[in-house]
């Protein structure tokens, strides 16, 4: 996503005339803007450290990996996730901003299942982190709706030409996560070594999970 | 609104290229406008929705070409300033000249890991029962606010089938503006893709949304064909 | 395409701003760019749907915060190298270094006047008749192809009324591609705004619209309600 | 239209390391372009200049002017004008390209006419040369079609509440003028002296007639 990075380094609003420090025009600004809410007492440095922290290394895909993973091995749970995806999340201690209200959606042989917020970038927070460049950029949200199998090529996925795709658009405060099939030759592995086979794109749905091959 | 943000459907954008091993965020500032929106959110001198409605008025040319932290940055500015909780000098210059405002709270460090492992749910009861059933047909409306809303572009007007009913939560639309959270009953409801596309749609697609229930309109009987 | 020039409905763009006493252009490189695109055009390498086709291929964010004559310049400047007119590297140091590819004209300055008066017709004749006929209800085709065409979006999937039969003309879906002019019927329809608008349309408000044959269905007999 | 000239002059794709010269960054791209297709024979010098001088300084909104006080003063013209607005402005000399397939649409005290083009810019060119920025932009191609009168409402134009509006969208090669009413109290002029009254933005409908006061 370079195009990207060089926007958002090099903004439209860029300063020509920015001093000689090495910092750039968005550092400055954003950093203003810092100080002012802080002096003023509405922000608390302390919180943005702990959500910065918590956002950039505890929250991420193993958590959603691990929720597969049980789902795979242990079909009460599973049973539990599709009518109740928050609750069961809850139940591995799994939950929180952004994933208030949890739907798995399972994929099948018949139907494979792919997320997508056209509007913005609603995403699962607490199983997945925040949402990656690419699935918060115009390419992705503008054509995963329209022409879903040529995002997918561009992924690496084909699908079988008769699994069909549903694609779910985010569009109010539901946050879908995708329960992909358990790859075959996975008989023998235990939770966690399954939980290693899930990729974060194969939550999306822009991927399927790994072989235990594949990941060797 | 019928912004920038509202990207179903449009071309041009290019291919979807994904970044491996992609850090979760790109420079030092991006990391601390997360926070600061997430902080100031905190506050409740708006909402999600607001914060939302805030991003999508930048003018589109303004929003399709601005990196996606650069989008919260500008909205969350103009948020703090038309709020009057600092002023335009006081934010390009970074030295405070007025005095704050009373907010209604201030995240505290030590309360994130709580608040945010809890959440903020956006279900709200309501007294009046669900309009719509699971496998009723519904045609969205051909709404077009100027103001926020999710009912995107690529479905007003068409026919969908609804498939499950989620209960009743906050209505954006209103709680954007700051008009009251007016909860509604939301729906999934699945469009067959060759409705949405045309003869273009790719074999055996679909596409859900969720749907508020004033976005949606009764179809009935059984369209003709 | 469903590309940054499809601007009907759109929301955001702020207000019009007519300029008092606007000079026909702004700066010098316009006049030339008009210029050369004219010249370009006559040499018949490619057409207009081809140059309009080519200004909307442009990213949407480039599109919408580049100039008019900006996004003449660009589109022309592709257009001449996707044509091997010129390379990359001669567009870029103004020195040719590869030879000139035969063009089938060229607008020479003393044929200007009497060509540009007589214009350049696009009316073609066709052997089938019309199909539909002033007063018929029409409903425009939910098509998205992601090459040009000239059915707005906000008009798709919507019933219209047909005006008036204008004859039969080059069809620009076709010929933008150099695919052919693939003449058809046109039709002006005409849309009751609070079909296209909804509640929010203003009172007493229609839009009409130019469309293709091909981009029109029958609706029959009258639809419910 | 500053803003668009900021960003005509100071374009996306702007050279920060441009040469002392005066010349903008634009300026140097399409003067680069002139030089290779007028060196490769492609385009004759003086054919540029014959258009530009054409577009810049001889057809213009006079031109429409002169067709709306001919069909203001002369009924037999007036018929074939909205029979047949073509032929009826070869009567007058007034035709070519970007006006080769012309329909004029008559303001009445029920319905008032506005003309956009959504997708682009067409415009009756030869009744009244190239359009203005504003009719280019994003702003008036987004809104005519949505909120036309609040649009006109911006070029200080209030119709009557029962007054329709009907926007007329330039999707194919047809390009509309608009005919105005006739303004009250032009009985004695003649037709020159309409003319006069005649704006271009009247002929595109955002405008009205001057009235022979406020055109003294």
């Amino acid at each position: 996503m370079a195009h990207d990075h060089d926007h958002a380094d090099h903004d439209h609003d860029h300063d020509h005339s920015h001093p000689a420090s090495e910092l750039s025009p968005m550092e400055l600004r954003v950093r203003a803007l810092e100080s002012v809410l802080v002096e003023k007492g509405y922000v608390d440095p302390a919180a943005l450290d702990a959500l910065i922290e918590t956002y950039e290394t505890k929250v991420g895909p193993h958590n959603g990996a691990r929720v597969v993973a049980r789902a795979w091995v242990d079909p009460a749970f599973r049973a539990h996730l599709m009518a109740d995806a928050t609750a069961a999340m809850r139940e591995l201690g799994i939950g929180g901003r952004g994933g208030e209200h949890m739907v798995v959606v399972a994929n099948t042989p018949e139907e494979h299942n792919l997320v997508v917020c056209t509007l913005c970038s609603c995403y699962p927070w607490p199983v997945l982190g925040l949402p990656p460049v690419w699935y918060k950029s115009p390419p992705y949200r503008s054509r995963a709706v329209i022409e879903p199998r040529a995002v997918l090529a561009e992924f690496g996925v084909t699908l079988p030409a008769d699994q069909r795709i549903r694609v779910w658009d985010s569009t109010a405060e539901l946050r879908y996560m995708v329960l992909p099939m358990r790859p075959a030759g996975t008989e023998g592995l235990d939770e966690a070594a399954l939980a290693a086979l899930v990729t974060r794109d194969a939550m999306i749905g822009t991927g399927l999970p790994r072989t235990p091959e594949r990941n060797a | 609104m019928n912004g920038g943000q509202d990207l179903g459907g449009m071309h041009g954008f290019g291919p979807v290229a994904p970044e491996a091993d992609e850090p979760r965020f790109h420079a030092p500032w991006e990391k601390r406008v997360f926070g600061l929106a997430m902080a100031m959110g905190f506050t409740g001198t708006w909402n999600l929705d607001a914060s939302r409605a805030a991003r999508e008025a930048l003018p589109p040319g303004e929003y399709l070409t601005s990196s996606y932290y650069a989008i919260w940055f500008k909205a969350l500015a103009r948020q703090v300033e038309a709020h009057g909780l600092a002023t335009a000098d006081e934010l390009a210059s970074g030295t405070v000249s007025t005095p704050a405002l009373p907010v209604k709270r201030v995240l505290r460090g030590e309360a994130v890991a709580r608040l945010f492992a809890g959440g903020f749910p956006s279900d709200r009861p309501v007294a009046t029962p669900a309009r719509f059933a699971p496998g009723e047909r519904v045609r969205a409306r051909r709404i077009n606010p100027a103001g926020h809303t999710r009912l995107p572009r690529y479905v007003r007007g068409q026919v969908g089938t609804v498939e499950a009913v989620h209960g009743s939560f906050v209505f954006p639309d209103t709680n954007a503006n700051l008009a009251g959270e007016a909860p509604q009953w939301l729906y999934t409801v699945r469009f067959a893709g060759r409705d949405l596309w045309g003869d273009a749609a790719e074999a055996g697609h679909a596409v859900s949304v969720n749907a508020f229930e004033s976005y949606l309109d009764p179809v009935d009987p059984e369209p003709a064909a």
